[in-house]
């Protein structure tokens, strides 16, 4: 079965208005660059994103809500982006902000067939409302429930035509768990690898998850606050 | 009046100890980072999936593969370790990182702590300061005494929409360094220059002085 | 009487779609590896922790470090993956896994399967079973049509306690190709020299003879 | 702070009567053959222990329960240990059979601070029996609890003295989430590496759960199948 897209056009030719989507990435780094840019062509409309951050104005997940491309965004800290922030007060956007460990483990647990599962973080705040709460060993714990998405678009670094990735430092974050997440999963990567040049013993998205991969084109690693000694 | 950020950095750094694991939030936490004691060894974790954080890079070493959770471009130690992001709150919920260092809005005499939102105003988002204050085993708040209109940030109870229950331990100010026990603050030392009405002033909520009460020590 | 194990195992190599990941039980399934068509390609899956793997190794290949789930050494092939335990039920949970070939003692009419445990008699354990027909997208069972006591092991219900409901879709035996819908055994093939009056006999639970019934071809 | 030892005598000096200990591996691969001789040798008694399979009779787990020192075993297939099977059908020793995913699992959920979490495997068998059962999407899911246990004992390829670890092959299974689990985690590794010398980008166990470490000995990795072709 071949798995191998040409490029990020051919990759989401499917994905249809009012779709779900996953996008990998923490800030600006490790997004899936080419996706994102072959969305904003593609035009999709209302559109529901889960991604950690909303991308800047201009780049990143930024570039699809200029476009007014997302109806919905679920994130942790959406602090970087001024025309989210616009759009959030005026009432045009509409935003489930949730604790980032939450956020991940939601994406986790729709990869791994676990429906839901207890965690402390939130209780007592107004993240529990209208949320069951139970206690284990005296202590309180919400409930919270796997995603569901049609997409997850991935972006790791290095990958072969059978979907087996490895992601390269800190740009890993979401990716893996939102690899595992997607109803169907798409993954751009900097390096197209022969089958059998990736140690077994150090593969990071066994080929499982992976619906869809292609090479990525002309990567921009745009860095929000270049920071040195 | 009293200490500046980076003192107050420097004062929060001598409650670290050998073999810690410390997270340390944006602003006045992270710069604590420069005042660690020669004589022990901390691992930094930064909850976007880095365990061993180094100092931020030289101008030829930036990686756009390599930030903190603040997005600033940073380094690795020898020793470090790279996860994802459920393995990163993993750690942080198991109670495995041992200090975590944040600022704050406002925090209560109960240990609540409000630091991601002003209805209406701020719209950023928690990010992970909820994961980490429902689950670390210690939490110091760094922050100033008093808001930019001068009033308390140490309350009896906090106004704005909080981010953790009970969870906060220790408050390190421009002002003095307080403790919190049995839904009080107990003040424990006072800045250089800084009396102890000047704080009592400042702190809304109820404080007690402690017996032991003596002068921050900044070496 | 029927097919032998081997034959039983190459039948169900038929069922393989290209670029399926598969989960071989013990036994008759582990077979199925040795019958892969060539004009298709299907990937591995041992729950121990391995994607891809390959034939059992050369003599002078064997390493202690590479097993599958019945815990015999084996080897990988290129592509291969490894992962511990919790990521490999993640993939079999999140329904990863397109078709899973387990062993079974009893099998009902609704599709309940009992492959675990005889009351005061046999107590191994469900091992990764339990998840696997919990999960899996397609359940063939590959058995031997009745027990060594010569009774039908598709019932219409199971005597044993079960491992999952409803899950298994077909059963392949040395009789028959028989699939299961809506609460009925549906006779679709069966073995080359045996006659659709032998499996009824050997079959206790409600079995309806598909129209388009037809002898299995083993080429 | 110093989590390096000498040897696995001194590593599990506060091991005490009563207490639960995890132990890694799956068959005899991987499993911590220095601990387990150690802990023979300390005599031990009344020890719950989790582990995925129960060793052989004279090996790995075997030597445990061959000593007595096992008052309870909560494992997913016990079936290659004959002395196992006697002293079950005797009477002698409790077992608590759980499926292998829900077991890898609650493992996983120790270490995550993820008390307890909804799977499906089991629903209308025994396992289900006394348990909460709960609808998602109009399937069935039970609810499983966390472990919770004294000391965990783990096997790794490679490590440092700071605790990070790699793996080897299928040697790794159960190791890596038992290793986040333990109250104090205790890990022997065929090489101690110097620290700085593993790539922190294929790390599979990192230092913040390991408490001890030493470098194992004499590793006869006995192989339960020697099959080949």
């Amino acid at each position: 079965m071949n798995k191998l897209y040409n490029n990020a056009h051919e990759a989401i030719i499917d994905v249809k208005d009012n779709n779900t989507i996953m996008l990998g990435g923490f800030g600006l780094c490790g997004i899936p660059e080419n996706l994102i840019q072959a969305l904003v062509k593609k035009g999709t409309k209302n559109l529901t994103c889960i991604s950690n951050n909303a991308g800047v104005d201009d780049f990143g997940i930024g570039l699809l809500l200029k476009t007014r491309q997302v109806k919905k965004m679920i994130s942790s800290y959406v602090g970087e982006n001024s025309e989210f922030e616009r759009q959030l007060l005026n009432g045009e956007l509409e935003v489930d902000l949730i604790p980032q460990g939450t956020l991940a483990e939601r994406c986790r647990a729709a990869g791994a067939g676990i429906p839901a599962f207890y965690t402390p973080a939130g209780v007592g705040t107004e993240i529990a409302k209208n949320k069951e709460i139970k206690l284990f060993n005296g202590k309180e714990y919400i409930l919270e429930l796997a995603f569901q998405s049609d997409f997850a678009f991935i972006k790791a670094w290095k990958g072969d035509a059978l979907g087996n990735l490895i992601y390269k430092g800190t740009a890993r974050n979401f990716n893996p768990m939102m690899a595992t997440a997607g109803k169907i999963t798409i993954v751009e990567v900097e390096e197209l690898v022969p089958i059998g040049s990736l140690d077994p013993n150090i593969i990071h998205t066994p080929s499982i998850y992976v619906d869809r991969i292609f090479e990525g084109k002309n990567y921009e690693k745009r860095i929000e606050k270049i920071t040195t000694q | 009046m009293g200490l500046n950020k980076f003192q107050i950095a420097q004062r929060i750094s001598q409650e670290l100890n050998d073999g810690d694991y410390v997270n340390l939030g944006i602003g006045i936490p992270t710069l604590i980072a420069n005042y660690i004691p020669n004589n022990i060894s901390v691992i930094m974790q930064s909850e976007n999936g880095l365990l061993g954080m180094g100092p931020f890079p030289k101008r030829e070493d930036v990686d756009p593969d390599l930030i903190n959770a603040g997005k600033e471009t940073i380094t690795t130690l020898d020793g470090s370790s790279i996860f994802n992001s459920s393995e990163s709150f993993a750690m942080i919920r198991g109670g495995r990182v041992n200090l975590t260092v944040l600022g704050a809005m406002e925090v209560s005499q109960a240990g609540d702590i409000a630091n991601w939102k002003i209805p209406g105003k701020m719209v950023k988002g928690m990010g992970g300061a909820m994961d980490l204050v429902a689950s670390a085993k210690n939490i110091i708040v760094a922050m100033m005494h008093t808001n930019k209109k001068g009033e308390s940030k140490l309350l009896k109870k906090c106004s704005l929409p909080i981010t953790g229950i009970n969870c906060v331990k220790k408050i390190v100010t421009n002002l003095a360094v307080i403790d919190i026990e049995n839904n009080n603050f107990i003040l424990k030392e006072y800045a250089p220059g800084v009396s102890v009405e000047e704080i009592k002033n400042a702190t809304e909520g109820d404080l007690i002085i402690a017996d032991s009460i003596s002068e921050m020590c900044l070496q």
